[in-house]
């Protein structure tokens, strides 16, 4: 039991961390050039108005007292009122994360069920035509720009064939997996190829190794060599590229969330930076990056029960 | 009957209409909020909103307005109380952004019954009226604002104008529902309004040629003559009082001849930028006033496209070599387009232009910064008088005329005094002597005027936006 | 011998090369195995012990070997022309494997009880509850002591000795006939090895298997076989009844190896013993090398997070005194603290308490210069001679680097240098150009020795420098060593688990049991009569070339 | 890796190429490319800028095989001198990330400690704030251009490579070879950087090959997002950026160009796989 104990310890540990990402974007959207209550007001900003709005969201203070009031305000569990929407960040963001996490977990579980099985084709035919071929698309699917992707997925699936709704997310449980199918497809056609590569190699590994020898000394057919003893432990190295990937993955959805107009936290960020909705950025920075170390905390509990001799 | 689907690029910030200044929010507010006084389809005309009528004092400093028998959507009546409520807090709240704009007004109070508004004016202001028509001045329900508090009731309005919010999915879209406490409820055919944001510009398109949307707006330029074609759709091209234009920094070095300026207006093929970047959509711009709005001078001067006399020009003035550097707004696709256009062209009169694309908010600063030589901005009014945009571009107010640094103090006179003359006939002579003097002196150079084009789908009717960019869903019909 | 289970006719094994032409791995190997006989086959590496066992299952270890030609014949049936379907039931089923390696042969991501339970399935087709008790019963039979609570247990957390009897569960859980155990004590300690032979030949007792025992060691052959089959160059050289051969081996290569076991006195040996090493520190000589008190300790695994499980005491206050030009051997169990003393000596693992010094220079008191003195007066051979070599160096590359740092050498007269230390380890010169990796264990062995004494060292401590070798460059190592002594005046610190070799090697013994020092003597003295228990078991428990020397099976069990 | 290392190789280099068909096309590839950038002046047939209004959105034909843009300027020539740029980006968007993650990983793992906790906790914070918003602030900071955009990736991309070098320095400083270097009286910087490091680094180098790609790509993203480089500068990702409104009318435009860029991520994935065979890092 005791081999899980991280994950008690393990916050304590990501304290210096999160007080890390506090400092880094509070300076860094601060430095971004540009000025919240000019874009706010826009061509019709005046002198007087800005200072007044800047005056409003404390923006005329000094920067280590801001700071200041941020951590404070953190240790409350408020982030502050967003700038352009006018409401507490939390609840701001709160409205807009779920599109995002469930995008990033259609496409993950996506990713695995594709990577899965073209690696298992490839490493099984190691060298032979299949295994090119894996190769081949795979790198084709890693080249495409995501947004041209999902066009093309837009075009053809939606407007030409009907299919699947062009945009958008939906209300019901099946609307919104109907309206996720394209943008999860378009993420997990470039994420499959890092997960293929790595498995694949992973499992060419593992049909040479002197475990599978030993399960087919034993008289096990090559699909229980290779299922049972091949692919579990091709999965330790895969799980943790998958961490890190869903790591770059949440936040950098935007691309695609702009494409497929999926209300998520993406565009929210990529609105506030190019609003320069300070309170916005760190909120959704803030955020990101517990959910990202949660993520890393989930991926070691599964590398631990995946792998019995990982200690933490 | 049925719910008009409609996608846009961005979602609402705010239903508080004082508390933006975006179009986004402005378009949607004219849905859900009545004004007193209203701009007409023309976009020339103010027509009658929640004021019925009204009468100006002989010294025309005081307005009294007769306001109509009408409901918020709670179902309580619009009394002067809220609208002289609604006028006082554009004008004093700390969050307002147009507090500037309605300084004018000195008191506003009930008059002899709740149907009778009194305004007062502290100076003589010609778009005063116009300026009611704004949907920042959109009509609050008093009551429920101040029991509710202004966050609350930014995000669930009580509502004045045909549709009430009836969910708000915020990055994602607006849904209105037919207020049946509209005055003019049975004017509206609609059931309902979805607003949608839908970012990129192909996947709105896709999503109304898939019939998943019923409209969408800003067709980009490219794809009219393509949607056009699918005769399932509806292209409309509404005109509006949107202008591009090339700011000068005059306090540049050459840039601070005229003639350079006068060079530089001579060396840019305007028709080509419409050939090219509007796809013949756009019209060449002549005068900062845009065309079919109020006061527009059709006759106002035309520099001909003439790279070789501008580089003679450029030469006499001793501005040879010019090295200029051109702002470009980032990820704004027409922008960028007339960047690359323009380049090519100024550099057959012998100038070179350094493009700098930078982020939007950014640029701003360098703008006002005088950071810059060239750059491209647009402009679309939000009143139909010319005063809020020739005070801010031609007033040297405290914006440095649009950050061009132009001086001139008799343009800048008669702007004031245009402000407070109250004979529309006058006021148009003045607006014609303002729009050649700062033509003459090329104050910045006008490149072209565009039409709001938005595509629908067939059984789709009267969906129209007027040149202010306000839609009147209360007459589009969904078939 | 009874009709055989098994029977090889000509059988021959090629390698596809790159080029087009083959290699023949295996030429006309012809054998039988009898019913419930256990054949011994030895060899040196490379002999293909390993290939032709593995040929005998058809799993050969690459895509371009073939059988080239000959019959297996199990029973009526010939396995070099069987269908890969028929396979799946002899393998396991019939011929059961043990790997030399149990560490990388199980899987190390399933529970021992459930890769027992794998096996019993498929190939006795039991449900999964009698499959459970069923592998409760193997546990049992290899030895575990309590087979419920082991059930669920990963191999990462046994001994090596507990996986190498995991290892035989699995193999037995499909029930074969025969047995094939691919050197299966090479890597453990002499007890344990007597243990895991021990348990060998229970189960062929208790089972009545057939089992092929490769080996290179042939003291296990003489212990435990019934006949010997002898291997070289792919070829079977000799054969026969393991008495008769080991009596009167007729192939040159069988004598050699018989000639180089280190159970058998060696020439230089007798001298040595003749003449009884003086006694040095009665001779009032300065010690070269002395330790005080050393202790060293390791965290334990969990105590990042707070310390839940115990560090380990791995050097627990040893002392010792190592006199100029001495020989000294430390000797003791599989983590008894041998390497990690070592290497607390040389400064590479920082100590909890205690002192060393060398030559009169004292790490307490002036620990930067001690340690200057170490890194030039002092080199380690290292126990694994592929790790402790710089994969992507050459050789000669790597000994002119020592060279160079060391300073000794004018930059002129290096490579010459390096040329005289590669005749030294008789490496021939144009090893200087060859990497480890195209090297074998022996060879990188002595690259390992060569690049100790490019330091020009007065003491050198070797540490377990000959358990990855077979016999023959075992004894090769061991000359090399022996002449080196003489020709430098090297002390030399000499550490392994096969008490052999120490007794052949050494002056003086000490023995270490669990970080610390249970006995120490003259070798000759010592070997002959062990004062400590520990130490008596750890000498009856080495195999004995001689059949008539029984290993006793309480040996193993009084060490463990 | 050292000249004698390829020397030895050179042999069994040609046998590889031609057993493996893969393997030569991908080399062809990169070698194409690289033709393509360094003769572009002497094989695009147009300016890769000069507008030409009386040709725009012309579909591909023989005087333009792959079609005109929007301002009629040539889409092979853009897509040609594209290379220029791209392999450029490709390959210092790489480069400076994979020095500083390669220092910081040696010495993060080598010396261990605070050192390392410092160094760890930082890569932390950066792999925890999303990726493309890092860079796209760092480039709202710096303002737009190649030379902002190598340094965001430089300050952001070095994570993969310092975690990648430091989890193997981090084994090796602890393999035998490692602490016979101690042993030895070698000094930590010569057993940092001529022992441990090579025999780490081959892992980073098939990441690189890999990340060249991702590199490519986040251009071409940030450039959809609005910040990309400046125009008219002929960059795939741009390209195809600034294609998107003609997608469905004037295809050639982002095809070709996101064509290249699939092409170029073939030819460094398998140079990647060749590369990783020659340093010896099991697939
Ligand atoms: N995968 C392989 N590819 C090519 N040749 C191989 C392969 N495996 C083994 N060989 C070669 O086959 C021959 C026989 O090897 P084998 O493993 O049977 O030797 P061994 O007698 O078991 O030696 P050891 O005592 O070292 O285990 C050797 O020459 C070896 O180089
Ligand atoms: N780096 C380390 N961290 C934790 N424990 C260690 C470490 N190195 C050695 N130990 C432990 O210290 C003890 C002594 O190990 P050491 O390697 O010295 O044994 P040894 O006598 O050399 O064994 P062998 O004959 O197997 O080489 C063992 O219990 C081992 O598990
Ligand atoms: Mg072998
Ligand atoms: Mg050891």
């Amino acid at each position: 039991m005791h081999r899980y104990k991280f994950v008690l310890y393990r916050p304590i540990q990501f304290l210096p961390v999160l007080f890390g990402i506090s400092v880094v974007t509070f300076v860094l959207v601060r430095l971004i050039p540009g000025d919240p209550a000019r874009v706010l007001l826009g061509a019709r900003a005046t002198p007087t108005a800005i200072a007044n709005i800047r005056r409003q969201y404390g923006l005329d203070e000094p920067m280590w007292l801001q700071y200041f009031y941020f951590v404070k305000n953190l240790f409350n569990g408020e982030m502050g009122k967003s700038i352009l929407y006018k409401i507490d960040v939390l609840k701001l963001i709160m409205t807009r994360i779920e599109p995002t996490l469930v995008l990033v977990l259609t496409s993950v579980v996506l990713s695995v069920l594709i990577a899965v099985p073209m690696a298992a084709l490839a490493a099984r035919n190691h060298g032979r035509f299949a295994d090119h071929a894996v190769r081949v698309v795979s790198t084709a699917g890693i080249g495409f720009p995501p947004f041209w992707l999902g066009l093309m997925l837009i075009i053809l699936f939606s407007v030409n064939l009907g299919l699947l709704p062009v945009s958008g997310y939906g209300e019901t449980l099946g609307d919104k997996i109907a309206h996720l199918v394209l943008p999860s497809l378009t993420i997990a056609l470039s994420l499959s190829t890092v997960l293929t590569r790595s498995l694949r190699a992973a499992m060419v590994e593992g049909l040479r190794s002197d475990v599978a020898t030993a399960a087919r000394a034993r008289g096990m057919p090559e699909s229980v060599v290779f299922w049972r003893h091949v692919v579990p432990n091709s999965m330790v190295p895969t799980i943790n590229l998958l961490a890190i990937n869903i790591g770059w993955l949440i936040g950098g959805t935007v691309v695609i969330e702009s494409v497929f107009a999926i209300p998520g936290i993406g565009q929210l960020l990529v609105r506030a930076i190019f609003s320069r909705d300070y309170m916005v950025v760190q909120g959704v920075a803030m955020v990101l990056a517990c959910a990202t170390v949660l993520i890393n905390l989930i991926a070691d509990i599964v590398t631990v029960a995946a792998d019995p001799r990982v200690k933490l | 009957a049925g719910v008009l689907t409609i996608g846009r690029r961005e979602d609402s910030t705010t239903f508080d209409p004082i508390k933006t200044a975006q179009n986004i929010d402005f378009w949607v507010f004219s849905n859900v909020y009545d004004v007193l006084i209203r701009v007409d389809k023309t976009g020339k005309v103010l027509e009658p909103g929640l004021a019925e009528s009204w009468t100006v004092s002989d010294d025309g400093l005081t307005y009294t307005f007769k306001l109509r028998d009408a409901k918020f959507s709670d179902g309580s009546p619009i009394t002067a109380e809220d609208a002289a409520f609604s006028l006082l807090r554009i004008r004093d709240d700390e969050g307002s952004l147009w507090s500037d704009s309605y300084q004018v007004i000195d008191t506003a109070t009930q008059g002899d019954d709740a149907r009778t508004l009194v305004v007062k004016l502290k100076t003589l202001s010609a778009p005063f009226l116009a300026s009611l028509a704004m949907p920042g001045a959109s009509i609050l329900s008093k009551a429920g604002l101040e029991s509710m508090g202004a966050d609350a009731y930014a995000e669930n309005p009580i509502a004045s104008g045909a549709f009430t919010l009836k969910e708000w999915r915020r990055g994602d879209r607006v849904i209105l529902e037919k207020n049946p406490n509209f005055w003019q409820a049975d004017r509206v055919s609609l059931d309902g309004v979805e607003w949608i944001s839908v970012p990129d510009d192909n996947t709105r398109m896709l999503n109304v040629q898939a019939g998943q949307l019923d409209a969408a707006l800003f067709v980009p330029f490219s794809r009219v003559a393509e949607l056009k074609k699918d005769p399932e759709l509806v292209v409309t091209q509404d005109t509006s009082t949107r202008e591009d234009h090339l700011l000068i920094n005059h306090e540049h070095g050459p840039l601070a001849k005229k003639e350079v300026r006068e060079a530089l207006d001579m060396a840019i093929d305007k028709q080509a930028i419409v050939d090219t970047v509007t796809f013949g959509l756009g019209e060449v711009a002549n005068s900062y006033i845009p065309k079919g709005a109020l006061y527009h001078d059709d006759n106002a001067l035309q520099r001909p496209y003439d790279p070789e006399k501008a580089k003679q020009m450029l030469a006499d003035a001793g501005a040879s070599d010019l090295t200029l550097n051109y702002v470009v707004n980032a990820g704004n696709e027409v922008d960028e387009q007339i960047a690359v256009l323009l380049q090519q062209q100024l550099a057959k009169a012998g100038v070179t232009a350094n493009l700098q694309k930078v982020d939007p908010s950014q640029s701003w600063d360098m703008l006002i910064a005088g950071d810059y030589d060239l750059s491209v901005m647009y402009w679309t009014y939000d009143v139909i008088d010319p005063d809020q945009k020739t005070t801010f571009v031609l007033g040297h107010d405290s914006n440095m005329n649009y950050m061009t640094r132009y001086k001139n103090d008799k343009v800048k006179q008669l702007v004031a005094d245009a402000r407070i003359e109250m004979d529309p006939a006058k006021r148009e002579a003045m607006y014609m002597e303002i729009q050649k003097t700062a033509k003459a002196d090329v104050h910045w150079i006008d490149l072209y005027y565009s039409p709001f084009i938005n595509v629908t789908r067939k059984n789709i009717e009267n969906f129209y936006q007027n040149p202010l960019g306000r839609f009147f869903l209360e007459d589009t019909v969904k078939n | 011998m009874s009709a055989p289970v098994l029977s090889v006719t000509d059988l021959s094994v090629t390698l596809a090369l790159p080029a087009g032409e083959a290699r023949r791995l295996l030429d006309k190997v012809s054998l039988d195995l009898g019913k419930g006989e256990v054949l011994g086959l030895v060899g040196e590496s490379g002999s293909g012990k390993s290939l032709f066992c593995r040929t005998l299952v058809r799993l050969l270890p690459s895509p371009n070997m073939r059988i080239a030609g000959g019959r297996i014949m199990l029973g009526e049936r010939d396995l070099a022309k069987a269908s890969e379907a028929e396979m799946l039931s002899v393998r396991g089923g019939r011929i059961g494997m043990i790997f030399q390696n149990p560490t990388s042969h199980l899987d190390p991501v399933m529970s021992i009880g459930d890769q027992l339970v794998e096996g019993i399935r498929y190939h006795q087709g039991l449900d999964a509850r009698a499959a459970r008790k069923a592998a409760i019963e193997i546990l049992r039979q290899v030895g575990f002591p309590e087979p419920e609570r082991r059930f669920d247990a990963f191999p990462h957390e046994f001994s090596g000795g507990m996986r190498q009897r995991a290892m035989i569960g699995v193999a037995l859980s499909c029930n074969p006939e025969i047995l094939i155990a691919d050197e299966p004590t090479t890597a453990l300690d002499v007890t344990i090895q007597a243990q895991i032979l021990q348990l060998l030949m229970d189960i062929r007792r208790e089972r009545g298997l057939s089992i092929i025992l490769i080996t290179h060691d042939l003291g296990i052959v003489a212990q435990t076989c019934d006949r010997i089959a002898v291997m070289r160059e792919g070829r079977l050289v000799e054969e026969g009844e393991k008495r008769a051969l080991l009596r009167s081996p007729t192939h040159l290569y069988t004598k050699a190896l018989i000639g180089s076991h280190p159970s058998m006195p060696s020439p230089s040996q007798d001298e040595g013993a003749a003449v009884p090493a003086p006694d040095p520190v009665a001779a009032g000589a300065r010690p070269l090398l002395e330790v005080d008190d050393v202790n060293v300790r390791f965290a334990g695994a969990g105590s990042l997070f707070g310390g839940s499980s115990g560090a380990v005491h791995a050097v627990a206050g040893v002392s010792l005194k190592i006199m100029p030009g001495e020989t000294v051997g430390i000797v003791g169990e599989s983590g008894s603290g041998k390497s990690t003393l070592a290497r607390a000596i040389l400064g590479l693992t920082p100590i909890a308490s205690g002192n060393v010094s060398f030559d009169g220079t004292s790490r307490c008191d002036d620990p930067a210069a001690f340690l200057k003195r170490l890194r030039h007066e002092t080199a380690m051979v290292f126990q694994d001679p592929y790790n402790a070599l710089n994969p992507r160096l050459p050789i000669g590359e790597m000994l002119a680097e020592v060279l160079r740092v060391q300073g000794r050498t004018p930059p002129a007269e290096i490579p010459a240098r390096v040329g005289e230390l590669l005749d030294l380890v008789d490496l021939g010169r144009e090893f200087a150009g060859r990497r480890p990796r195209s090297m074998s264990g022996g060879q990188c062995q002595r690259a390992g020795i060569a690049r100790a004494l490019a330091v020009e060292p007065r003491l050198i401590i070797a540490d377990e420098s000959t358990a990855a070798l077979d016999v023959t460059i075992q004894a090769q190592i061991l000359d090399l060593f022996r002449v080196l002594k003489r020709k430098m005046n090297l002390t030399l610190l000499f550490i392994a688990h096969d008490l052999a070799i120490v007794r052949n090697l050494c002056d003086r013994v000490v023995v270490m049991h669990r970080g610390r020092i249970v006995e120490q003597g003259a070798s000759a003295r010592l070997f002959e009569h062990p004062a400590e228990a520990y130490t008596q078991a750890l000498i009856r428990a080495i195999p004995d070339i001689d059949p008539d020397k029984p290993l006793l099976p309480q040996a193993a069990r009084e060490v463990a | 890796m050292s000249a004698g290392a390829l020397g030895t190789r050179r042999m069994g280099w040609r046998q590889r190429l031609g057993r493996q068909p893969v393997l030569a096309i991908g080399a062809t590839v990169l070698i194409a490319f690289v033709l393509a950038a360094l003769l572009a002046p002497y094989i695009a047939p147009y300016d890769p800028i000069v507008q030409n209004a009386d040709i725009r959105l012309q579909g591909p034909s023989w005087a333009h095989p792959f079609g005109t843009d929007n301002f009629g300027r040539d889409v092979l020539s853009r897509v040609i001198w594209g290379a220029r740029i791209d392999l450029q980006i490709a390959i210092l968007g790489v480069v400076f990330p994979f020095i500083i993650g390669t220092l910081v990983g040696t010495v993060a793992g080598f010396f261990g400690g605070v050192v390392d906790a410092l160094f760890m906790r930082l890569i932390d914070v950066i792999l925890a704030f999303p990726f493309l918003v890092l860079v796209l602030s760092i480039i709202a900071i710096l303002g737009p251009g190649l030379s902002s955009f190598y340094i965001a990736m430089a300050l952001v991309g070095w994570v993969s490579y310092a975690r990648l070098i430091r989890a193997q320095v981090l084994v090796l400083k602890n393999s035998d070879y490692a602490v016979a270097a101690v042993s030895l009286g070698f000094s930590r910087w010569r057993i940092m950087f001529r022992h441990l490091l090579p025999n780490a680094i081959a892992g980073s180098v098939v990441f690189s090959m890999s990340d060249a790609v991702l590199v490519l790509l986040n251009g071409a993203a940030i450039s959809y997002l609005g910040l990309g480089v400046q125009p008219p500068i002929a960059e795939w990702g741009i390209m195809v950026a600034e294609g998107q409104p003609f997608i469905t009318t004037a295809w050639w435009i982002t095809l070709f160009p996101g064509l290249s860029i699939v092409l170029l991520a073939f030819g460094f994935s398998l140079f990647g796989d060749a590369l990783g065979d020659a340093l010896g890092v099991k697939e």
